[in-house]
This record gives structure tokens, C-alpha cells and sequence, in this order.
């Protein structure tokens, strides 16, 4: 039982850490990223590759992870920072199918469909111990990962992503470029997700290229849209609620056999479909709070 | 500081919204543009600060064609706008809007935000004394730390132009700062522009108010249908017969 | 559906004490726990429920024999969604939490290769139906406990080549679904059909989701094949062959079983699939051991056993595991693994059920079980080379003509 | 020669579900101001329609009727319980509320029919020869289909007072309302016409290919690539976009490969969006 709770909690660690990451694009700055998942699928292959095929030490994976994450928001940034919001929306949502095509494709590099297995762990060894160890090494990221996003957030610089969410014309008005703070942040959210990308590659050891499919951006949207947009607590909590759901439906069917798997899997994205649009109704700020009030 | 703008144009679709209009303002100057709803007053802002690609004309600062320019680097170069309806950052406090504004922030660079912490705290604190001064400067004392979309529509005016302030502009436009003002803040305003105007500072001011701008302005210009219509002294230009059937209507 | 309160007040209660009650030690009487872990949703849900149906029903049919080794079964069912991280805390709670011992009926390869670390660390057996050449071998099956109840794709693709040969074709064409299951037909058929010195004229791989595949399907007919070879699934294999019988040409086909199947003929219709080629790993179809096997899934599924290859898969990995139970005479997974291949592969008494294994063993013989999706004989890597059935669709009815055997 | 006419037709036909689409996605962009994500699973439940009024009836016909009152249905529900709530709000929340609507739409289906393939049992025919070009008749059919459906959206749109109205609150909402539209009716008959069109979209491509739970997902990128290409809130502009994007897919994958099809239509709407961001006739401005 404890292993398997260690299990939902590295996992959970994994996809606190894509929250926080779209909390402050989102949250803070108000980017529409859908394309969460492609920078998440950049980190978890550049980690498989490095340490699975060229063998090279794991830390060497997950900078690498980190770089070409953020890397590949540069230009996505570049690109998609001149458009509309709603636009931006979409061109992130291709950028990430895009993403998922040529990993499907660079067949060299990426071993195509059949994926990368073999992935070594992070934490050698059996049992509950290495479990645990991996899952403290995930909560030091997270916890680093917050300890900067806190920083971020009370410092000039969190002031002026919020500014810009709040009305970005004013903010060049004042002299100020909205672009330049926006690739920043972009960068910043791809980058998380690329940590958490090479974390995820390290604990499943296996990844191929229909792990990396849209739905994962949603439910990391469902996370902070539950939790609270813009904020730490809400990031974590609403990472949480999303686990005990997905894991929760698991459970569900030991103690209500009747319902069936196969509808099981279309009531999990119908709750996931309805939770998003009764927050977005009822609850625009989340439960972690009011939208308006930061920290 | 000289702005001189030539031959302005900008249509949407057939409809000439600012159609070649020129002239020009200066630091320590105070320029009037007036003109009925609809005459392409706050186009023409919009154009001057770069927030409208026009079809035509030049905008020059000190001599430099800044026609290319993005808004920013316009306002970085000393000439700084405010809106018809606030722009405030909603979820910010007055305080918060004001520090923002302000320039040159080395704590808005995230590698000097982790690696100088000590300097960018003195840099807040100095931006923050300059936050102080302003606050008591404008009388929003009693505001300052609530969010600024409560504030009265007034306030935001007074919020927008402190901001404004923050950024050290050598040359202002604002865009109708009275409206939605009741009359002891517009006096207010006033003697506050005044002020700043004393100290050298430019501005050039669309307003229907027009009682409190020909008190202001040094020079007015009349807007009709996008056209520029007269130009001169507030009360010579106030008299002129064109002016008065475009601004006043049948009602002359 | 009539489930009164109180039924379901029960239903809640016991399996919340299932679920939540920690293994018992190794008290005597305690029942051998086993996962049985399939893709009941996502790609693999045409077949996941009823895999898991077939690994309860056979885990009752053991039971009813007494049970194996001393002991009963008990099956933990879980979903992998078809997704290896769902899959991974689907195992991770099978083996914390449920305590079971082995992991049956994991479907596509990259489900395989997530949970297979797992069962290696925890020594808990995985007996899976997936078609990656990895799994055979280290790391994956570094344990050696690790069984494959299917054939590789490569294996089919092998088939699929000496089918060619026998049906005198020159110029065959490949088309593949873009996934590892699809390419590994393709390459499986193109390394063993050049090595017979032949020449694959053309090579498609396709994506998943298209609204057509007329410029692949052109691609291909274009090269003049005689015959086509398919990596394929249901839903694009009824999109390519509709389009293809509208262009007009008159190629042949080969395609797996298990996108050529009755649910494209009813999709297609007669004319259309006329003459269509399909291979399937031939369930043991003759043996006793399948005819238990139909008429068990028949009850439980209501529909024909040789509609769901891997439910057979499924019912012979329960069997299989229950006979090395019962000749070990233990519940230590390293004493299981060291029967499975002394009770599957040949030099002993062919045996057709788990009641008759069981009582060839207690008479002290050696056996040699004969399953009902193939003879079950293991390699050096846990996998199976089944025989290949080779079905002409004719008036709408899978005519099986031979088989082949590589 | 007859090779690439042949592609060029192929694509075509593909092209007109992508138009029918990106159709229903450019009404409502133009109209309710937002991207409407909930498009692709509006055309699966279309395509479900139609299949068990054709089931029923034996008519295709009858069943694209049924069809098409199922996607009108959806999109007055799915206006009257959420989008009209979230009228004043950004068009995040409700880009945001009609991806949950999409989910939700998606499980009911998966519930209701299961996740296996259905198909519309038409008969198979061999095709025409036009000299070396194959023509099938189950195309022009197709085509033929889609052609009327366009007929009607334009009819509505050109010809009758509501659709008049329509145009008005594109053009500009706030005049529109100052004048006296019922914005209320206008919205209802917007969405009865999109829920429409994207139904007999998801028809006519589940008649071309399978209906399952998942189709009209996956259909959703292309379909907003050609609402960008063709210009925001411009009928035309969708439809003539979606017919080259459908025949640059497949004229172009003998050169770029077979997987990189589907990110075409992603690099298609990069370049629409850096060059030309208002699209081919579009009047709204993507870029800021």
C-alpha cells in the first residue's frame, strides 16, 4: 500500500510540476498555452535519449531536458506572441501535434512509434526506499521550483507579468515591452515542463509518442483551473484533486463492479469536460481562492 | 523635447478617421486638441504614439523619424500617453500600478532578479520613495493599497497620470483627463499640470472639457470629421465661425 | 439493471474489504493473488473487456478443480486504459496493494515495456500479449519472467512472406500503420521476403485519424503491386480498402487477423472483400483445450470464442500458471517460474485442461499442455511461435485454407 | 498526369469536410467571438445522427436531416445552459467551457455507442472512367451533399432578414445591439445553422471514412487551420481554405511524407498567421 501511495505521490510531484509551469504562463501572465505537452514530451525524450541511447550520465538528460524545452518555446514565443490570444491557443494545440508527429517520425533518433524503452532509473535499487528517495528528489525540485516561482512572483518582474494579464496596452504605454516579458515566462513554463518531462521519462522508463497526446494539457489546465488560477496552493491542490480522480476512478470500480470499464473511461473525460465547464461557470477562481488577490 | 507630426492619415475601410493632420508640440508647452465625438481626436493619439499604423505621415521626435516604432520605445523615449477609458492594472494595487511604471527595473531582468538581490532591494525601496512622493503628489494617500479597479473613475484618471509621472516623460498626451471628473478634481488636475508644466514638461491634451482647457492650453487645435479645422490661441480660435458650427453645432 | 441497496451495500462492502485488507501472510488456504491487468479501455478496448472476463472465468474454472498447488486464485482486474502510465500505477497497485504474484494479459508493447521493470523488481511473473521484439530480452526480460503468449510481429511478418511465396505474388507493396505494431509486420514481412531474394516495390507508412488515405493508397498502387501488405488496425483498414475498391484496382491483400475480421466485412460487404487474405495466429482450433475455451467464452462474452485471440491468450495464461502451481507444488514465484516451461513444452503427456494436467501430474507424469490459442511452447525468451492461419474471405465467410508454420 | 488530377480530386472531397467545418468554427468566431472547440465532437454527433436515421430510415437523406437537427440541437443547448452565462466574460473562459462541452459530448457518445467503429452501410460501386481519371460516384454524392448544405448556410446568411442581422452583429456587435437586434435570436439561429453545418460535416466524413467517439477530434486542427486561412468570420474565405487545404495535403505528402499530412495543416496556419493574418477575405486581424 505505502508504494503504491509513493507511487501517486511521484506522480503527482511530476504533474505539479507542469501546473506550476502553466500557472505562471496562465495564471500569472494570462498566455493560453495548449501546447503544454510538447514541451513536456521535448524534456521526457531528450532525457530518454541521452541517458538511455548515448548513455550519458542522467544529470547531463535533465539539463538537457530543462534547455531544449525552454529552447523550443523561443521561437513558438517568437512566433505566436504577435497573435491574439485565442490564436495563440491554437497555434500552441499544433505545436504540440507537431511535436508528437516528427518524434513519431525521426525514427533515427527517436526509435519512432516503438518508443524508447530501458530508460535507466533514477534511483537504483528495490522497494519502498528507492521509491522514496526518488520522491524526495522530486519534492527538492518542487520545492526549488516554488522557492523560485515565489521569488518570480513578489519580485518587479512578477508585478509587470501581472500588469501585462491585467492590460498590456498600458504597459507599452508606459514604455515597457510586453513580448519580451512574455517569451521570458513562456520559456520559463516550457522549461518546468521540460524538468518534469525528464522526470517522468526516469520513473516510467518507457516513453513513446501517444504518451505525449493533447489530453495531458488538459488535464493539467483542469488542475489549475480546480486548484485556482494563479496561484502556488492552487496548483498543488488542484494537482491533487486530478490524481485522486484518475487514480480514484481505479478504485471506484473495486467497490461499484457494475459500472462497466469502458464506460469508466468515458465518464473520467465527460467529469473531466463537466468540471471544466462548471468552474468556468460557477467558480472562475478556483478553489484555492479569488483571482484578484495574488500570493 | 519637439514632436512634430506631418500629414497624419489613417482610414478604416473608405472612412478617413485622421486625415493629413500636422502640427506641432514641444516640453514645457501645453497644446489643446478639441473637436466634436467622432472628429478622430483619440486616433490621432493612437497614431502618435504608434498604437495605430496610420496610411501616411511622418511623426518626428527631436528630428528623429520615430514613424517605425513600436508603442514602447516610443513612450521610452520621453512621450508617454494615457487612455480615454483607465487602463489600470485591475488586479494591482495603486502602489503596485505606480511601481510598476517605473523605469529601467533591473529587478524585472530574472538573471540580475536571482544573482543581485541586494541591489534590486535598494532599487525598490528608491522607486518606492518616488511611489510615496507621487501618491501624496496626486492626494491618493487614502487608496494606495487597494486594488486599483475599485477606485471611482476620477481616481483612475488621477492613477493613470501618476503613472504617467513614473516614468519621467519629458511630453504627455492625455486623452480627455477630465471626463467623468467631478469639478474640485479637475481643478485639482489642473494645478497639477500646471505644475509639472511649470517644470518643463509637454503636454498635449484632448479635452471636451472646454472651459478648463482654454484656461490651460497655451494653443488649440480644432478636429472635425478628422480634419484639423483651426489652430491658434484658445480664444481667437474659439471665435472663428467654422469652429464654432463643427464644435457647437446648430446651436451657435 | 435491478441492484436493490442492500445488494450493493454488500457488493460496496466486500470489495472494499478486498481491496483494503493487506495479504494475510502465507497462511494456509490464503488464495495465490494474480493481476489481471488489460486494456479494457482506449486502443486496446475491442478486446481488453473480454480478456479479462476469460482470466476470471478460467480463475473459476481452477477453483473448481480444487484449486492449484494447494492453493485457490483470486483475480484482481485493472484497466491499463492502453496508456503505460495508467498502466504503471494500474501495477503498482496490483502488486502494493492487492499483493498479487503475477500479472496477466498486459496488451500493447509500450503497456509491456512500462510494467515489466515493475513485476522484475517486486519477482512477480507478467504473462503479456504484446508483439515488441524487446520484451524477449534484457533489459526487459532480464529476470527471465517475463512469458509472451503472441506472436512477434515479426513472427507475422515472416508468415506474411511465406504466404506470398505460396500464392506465387512478384510484386508485393506495404502498407503500415504508423505505430510499433503495425511497422513490425511490414519489416518483419520485408526482411524475410527479400531474403528469399524478392523486392518490396513500395513502402507507405501511414498516421492514424485520417479523413482519407487515397494519396497513400495512390503511392502504393502506383508501383503496380500484385499484392499489398498490411500493418494495419480495423478502423483504417475499412477506410483503405473502401477507397481502394472505388479506385477501380484489382490488387490482392494480405492483412492480420485482427483488422480483417467480420466486423470489416460487415463494414465493406461482400464484393469489396472478396478474396482478401487474413492471417491470424491460428488458435488451436482442433484441440480440446480451444473448445473448452469457445464454449467458456460463449457464456461469459456471448460471442464466439474465435472472435478474441488474446481472450485465448488470456485463458491459457490462468491455465498455464496453474499447472506450474500445481507441479511445484508452491506459491514461490521462482518455484512456479521454474515449471512453466516443463508443463508448456513438449516431451511429456499432451494435456488439453487444467482438471487433467492436474491429475496427469498427480500421477506422477510429465506434461505437456496444448492451449487453446496455441500448442504453447516456450523459448529460450518466453515466446511462443504459434502456427499461422491463412483465411480466404469468400462470400463474406473467412474460409481458412492452410496453415503455415515458420 | 492522371495521377496528380486524381490526388487533386481526392482532395477535394476531403477538402469540403474541412470548408463544412471550418464553416460552423468561422460562424461562431465571427459571431459569438470565440474559437469553438466543442466543433469537432458537435460533427461526431452529426455523424451518429445521421448513421441511425439512415439506419431507420434506409434514407441518407432522412438521415443527414436527423443528423443535422442533432448539431443544431447541441448548439442551442450548448448556448442557452453555457455560452450565453458567459457572454461578458474573456473568450478564454469560454474557448475553455467549449472544450468541456467537447469532453462531455465525447463521453456521452462513447456511452451511448461504445468505442468500437460503426459504418454507414452504403453499397461499394466501382467508379467512372473519364479517360485515365477515375471518378466515383459516391464523390460527387458527397460533394453534392456538401454543395446543398453550403446552398442553405449562404441562403440563410445572403437572402433572409436573420441572416441579415447576422452579418450586422459580426460587423460590429455594439452597433448591432444599439439598432435593435435581438441579440438572443440572432445567437440562436447562429448556432442552429453552425451546430448544422458541423453535423453534416462529421456526416459526410463518417460516410468517407468510420464513426467512432473520437473522430471529430481529430478532425478539429485542420478545421481550424482553414477558419484562420480563409479569414475570420468570412463563409467564403472557409470554405475555399478548406478546399486548398484539403487538396495541398494530398498533392503535397508525395513530398513530404505520409506522417508530416497532418502537421501541413498546422505549418499552413503559421504562415497565414505570419504573412497574412487576416486570411484570404477576413476582416478581424489575428495579430495584435
Amino acid at each position: 500500500m505505502e508504494a503504491y501511495l509513493v507511487a501517486i505521490l511521484i506522480i503527482t510531484a511530476i504533474y505539479v510540476l507542469l501546473s506550476l509551469g502553466l500557472t505562471l504562463q496562465y495564471g500569472l501572465t494570462g498566455l493560453i498555452n495548449f501546447g503544454h505537452v510538447g514541451f513536456f514530451c521535448i524534456g521526457a525524450y531528450a532525457a530518454a535519449i541521452l541517458s538511455a541511447y548515448a548513455g550519458l550520465p542522467v544529470i547531463v538528460g535533465f539539463l538537457a531536458a530543462i534547455v531544449l524545452a525552454g529552447l523550443a518555446a523561443f521561437p513558438i514565443g517568437l512566433i505566436a506572441l504577435r497573435l491574439r490570444d485565442d490564436y495563440f491557443a491554437i497555434v500552441t494545440l499544433g505545436f504540440s501535434e507537431t511535436v508528437r508527429i516528427i518524434v513519431t517520425s525521426e525514427k533515427q533518433l527517436t526509435n519512432g512509434v516503438q518508443g524508447i524503452p530501458g530508460i535507466p532509473r533514477l534511483v537504483d535499487g528495490v522497494g519502498i526506499l528507492s521509491a522514496l528517495a526518488v520522491l524526495a528528489v522530486l519534492l527538492a525540485a518542487n520545492g526549488a521550483a516554488i522557492y523560485a516561482f515565489r521569488r518570480i512572483v513578489a519580485s518587479p518582474f512578477g508585478r509587470m507579468i501581472e500588469a501585462i494579464r491585467d492590460n498590456e496596452e498600458a504597459v507599452k504605454a508606459l514604455g515597457k515591452d510586453p513580448a519580451r516579458f512574455k517569451i521570458q515566462v513562456l520559456v520559463l513554463g516550457a522549461a518546468l515542463a521540460g524538468l518534469s518531462g525528464a522526470f517522468y521519462a526516469h520513473y516510467i522508463g518507457y516513453v513513446s509518442p501517444d504518451q505525449f497526446n493533447p489530453l495531458v494539457t488538459f488535464y493539467v489546465w483542469m488542475a489549475i483551473i480546480m486548484g485556482g488560477v494563479g496561484r502556488i496552493s492552487g496548483a498543488i491542490v488542484g494537482t491533487a484533486l486530478l490524481m485522486l480522480f484518475l487514480e480514484g476512478s481505479r478504485f471506484l470500480r473495486d467497490v461499484m463492479p457494475f459500472i462497466s470499464a469502458v464506460d469508466m473511461a468515458s465518464i473520467r473525460i465527460g467529469a473531466v469536460g463537466l468540471a471544466l465547464v462548471l468552474f468556468t461557470l460557477y467558480r472562475p477562481q478556483g478553489l484555492m481562492g479569488d483571482f484578484t488577490r495574488r500570493r | 523635447m519637439k514632436l512634430v507630426i506631418e500629414n497624419l492619415t489613417c482610414a478604416f475601410g473608405g472612412f478617413r478617421a485622421v486625415d493629413e493632420v500636422s502640427f506641432e508640440a514641444e516640453s514645457g508647452g501645453l497644446v489643446g486638441v478639441i473637436g466634436p465625438n467622432g472628429a478622430g481626436k483619440s486616433t490621432l493619439f493612437s497614431l502618435i504614439t504608434g498604437f495605430l499604423a496610420g496610411q501616411g505621415g511622418t511623426v518626428r521626435l527631436d528630428g528623429h523619424d520615430i514613424s517605425a516604432l513600436p508603442p514602447h520605445e516610443r513612450a521610452r523615449a520621453g512621450m508617454v500617453r494615457t487612455f480615454q477609458v483607465p487602463k489600470e492594472f485591475a488586479h494591482l494595487t495603486v502602489r503596485e500600478n505606480l511601481m510598476a511604471a517605473a523605469p529601467n527595473q533591473s529587478g524585472e531582468n530574472l538573471v540580475d532578479l536571482f544573482l543581485r538581490p541586494a541591489a534590486i532591494r535598494r532599487e525598490e525601496s528608491a522607486i518606492a520613495a518616488r511611489v510615496d512622493d507621487t501618491i501624496a503628489f496626486l492626494k491618493l494617500g487614502a487608496v494606495a493599497d487597494v486594488p486599483s479597479g475599485k477606485l471611482s473613475g476620477g481616481q483612475k484618471k488621477l492613477l493613470e497620470l501618476g503613472r504617467v509621472l513614473m516614468t519621467r516623460p519629458k511630453l504627455i498626451l492625455l486623452d480627455e483627463p477630465f471626463a467623468g471628473v467631478n469639478p474640485v478634481l479637475i481643478e485639482e488636475i489642473s494645478g497639477h499640470i500646471r505644475a509639472l508644466n511649470a517644470d518643463g514638461i509637454g503636454f498635449i491634451i484632448i479635452e471636451h472639457d472646454l472651459g478648463a482647457l482654454s484656461r490651460l492650453a497655451g494653443a488649440l487645435h480644432v478636429m472635425d470629421r478628422g480634419r484639423l479645422i483651426a489652430s491658434g490661441a484658445p480664444g481667437e480660435v474659439l471665435k472663428r465661425a467654422n469652429v464654432r458650427e463643427a464644435y457647437l453645432g446648430g446651436a451657435a | 439493471m435491478t441492484i436493490d441497496r442492500r445488494t450493493m451495500l454488500q457488493a460496496a462492502g466486500s470489495a472494499l474489504a478486498l481491496t483494503l485488507t493487506p495479504a494475510t501472510g502465507k497462511a494456509q488456504g490464503a488464495p495465490f493473488r494474480i493481476g489481471a491487468l488489460n486494456p479494457v479501455t482506449g486502443a486496446g478496448s475491442p478486446y481488453g473487456s473480454g480478456m479479462q472476463k476469460m482470466i476470471l472465468a478460467a480463475v473459476d474454472e481452477v477453483n473448481a478443480a480444487g484449486g492449484a498447488g494447494g492453493q485457490k486464485l483470486e483475480a484482481f482486474p485493472d484497466d491499463t486504459q492502453t496508456t503505460p502510465q495508467a498502466a504503471v500505477l494500474a501495477a503498482k497497485k496490483l502488486i502494493e496493494v492487492n499483493k498479487v504474484k503475477a500479472i496477466l494479459g498486459t496488451w500493447s508493447s509500450g503497456v509491456s515495456l512500462a510494467v515489466v521493470p515493475l513485476t522484475n523488481d517486486a519477482n512477480v511473473l507478467l504473462m503479456n500479449t504484446s508483439g515488441a521484439p524487446a520484451l524477449s530480452v534484457p533489459p526487459a526480460n532480464a529476470k527471465g519472467l517475463s512469458y509472451r503468449f503472441q506472436a512477434t510481429n515479426d513472427r507475422f511478418g515472416r508468415a506474411f512472406a511465406e504466404i506470398a511465396v505460396k500464392e506465387g505474388y512478384q510484386r508485393a507493396a506495404t502498407m503500415a500503420f504508423n505505430n510499433a505494431s503495425g511497422i513490425g509486420n511490414t519489416t518483419g514481412f520485408k526482411k524475410a521476403w527479400e531474403a528469399k531474394g524478392k523486392k518490396v516495390v513500395e513502402e507507405v507508412v501511414y498516421e492514424p485519424n485520417q479523413s482519407s488515405y487515397r494519396a497513400e493508397l495512390q503511392k502504393v498502387l502506383a508501383a503496380k503491386p500484385d499484392v499489398i501488405v498490411m500493418g494495419s488496425f480495423l478502423p483504417d483498414t475499412t477506410i483503405i480498402l473502401r477507397e481502394w475498391f472505388q479506385t477501380g484496382a484489382k490488387t490482392k491483400w494480405i492483412i492480420p487477423g485482427w483488422a480483417a475480421n467480420p466486423q470489416l466485412i460487415a463494414a465493406l460487404g461482400l464484393e469489396a472483400t472478396e478474396g482478401l487474405i487474413s492471417v491470424d495466429s491460428v488458435s488451436n482450433e482442433n484441440a480440446p483445450s480451444f473448445k473448452r475455451y469457445d464454449a467458456l467464452h460463449q457464456k461469459v462474452t456471448g460471442q464466439p470464442g474465435a472472435s478474441n485471440v488474446y481472450a485465448a491468450m488470456t485463458y491459457d495464461m490462468v491455465i498455464t500458471l496453474a499447472l506450474a502451481m500445481e507441479a511445484a507444488k508452491s506459491a514461490d514465484v521462482a518455484a512456479i517460474n521454474a515449471k512453466i516451461r516443463e508443463v508448456g513444452n513438449p516431451a511429456g503427456e499432451e494435456v488439453f485442461s487444467f482438471a487433467d494436467g492436474k491429475a496427469a501430474l498427480a500421477a506422477g507424469k510429465k506434461i505437456n499442455y496444448q492451449g487453446a490459442s496455441s500448442v504453447l511452447d516456450f523459448d529460450q525468451f518466453g515466446d511462443v511461435t504459434p502456427d499461422f492461419g491463412v483465411f480466404f474471405i469468400t462470400k463474406g465467410k473467412l474460409e481458412r485454407r492452410y496453415v503455415v508454420k515458420i | 498526369m492522371a495521377f496528380w488530377i486524381e490526388l487533386v480530386i481526392a482532395g477535394l472531397v476531403s477538402g469540403l469536410v474541412i470548408g463544412l467545418s471550418a464553416l460552423s468554427i468561422t460562424l461562431v468566431f465571427g459571431i459569438a467571438r470565440f474559437p469553438n472547440a466543442a466543433t469537432g465532437d458537435t460533427m461526431t454527433l452529426g455523424a451518429y445522427g445521421a448513421l441511425i436515421g439512415h439506419r431507420i430510415t434506409g434514407s441518407l437523406i432522412a438521415g443527414g436531416i436527423l443528423g443535422a437537427a442533432a448539431g443544431a440541437l447541441v448548439g442551442v443547448l450548448g448556448y442557452l445552459l453555457i455560452f450565453r452565462q458567459l457572454a461578458r466574460r474573456s473568450n478564454v473562459a469560454l474557448l475553455v467551457a467549449s472544450i468541456g462541452l467537447g469532453f462531455m459530448l465525447r463521453a456521452a457518445m462513447g456511452v451511448a455507442f461504445g468505442h468500437s467503429q460503426s459504418v454507414f452501410q452504403l453499397p461499394l460501386v466501382r467508379p467512372w472512367r473519364l479517360g485515365e481519371v477515375p471518378i466515383q460516384p459516391n464523390d460527387l454524392w458527397l460533394a453534392l451533399a456538401a454543395g446543398s448544405a453550403l446552398m442553405v448556410v449562404f441562403g440563410v446568411l445572403y437572402l433572409t432578414p436573420i441572416g441579415r442581422r447576422m452579418r450586422a452583429v459580426a460587423d460590429d456587435a455594439a452597433l448591432a445591439r444599439v439598432s435593435g437586434i435581438s441579440p438572443d435570436r440572432v445567437m440562436i439561429a447562429l448556432w442552429v445553422l453552425a451546430g448544422a453545418v458541423a453535423a453534416v460535416a462529421g456526416m459526410i466524413a463518417g460516410i468517407k471514412t468510420v464513426v467512432s467517439p473520437e473522430m471529430g477530434w481529430d478532425l478539429l486542427l485542420p478545421a481550424f487551420s482553414a477558419a484562420i486561412f480563409g479569414g475570420i468570420g468570412s463563409p467564403v474565405g472557409a470554405v475555399v481554405a478548406g478546399l486548398i487545404l484539403g487538396v495541398a495535403q494530398e498533392v503535397a505528402t508525395p513530398f513530404v511524407g505520409f506522417t508530416y499530412k497532418i502537421a501541413l495543416a498546422f505549418v499552413v496556419m503559421l504562415f497565414v498567421l505570419l504573412v497574412r493574418p487576416r486570411g484570404l477575405f477576413g476582416k478581424l486581424e489575428g495579430a495584435r
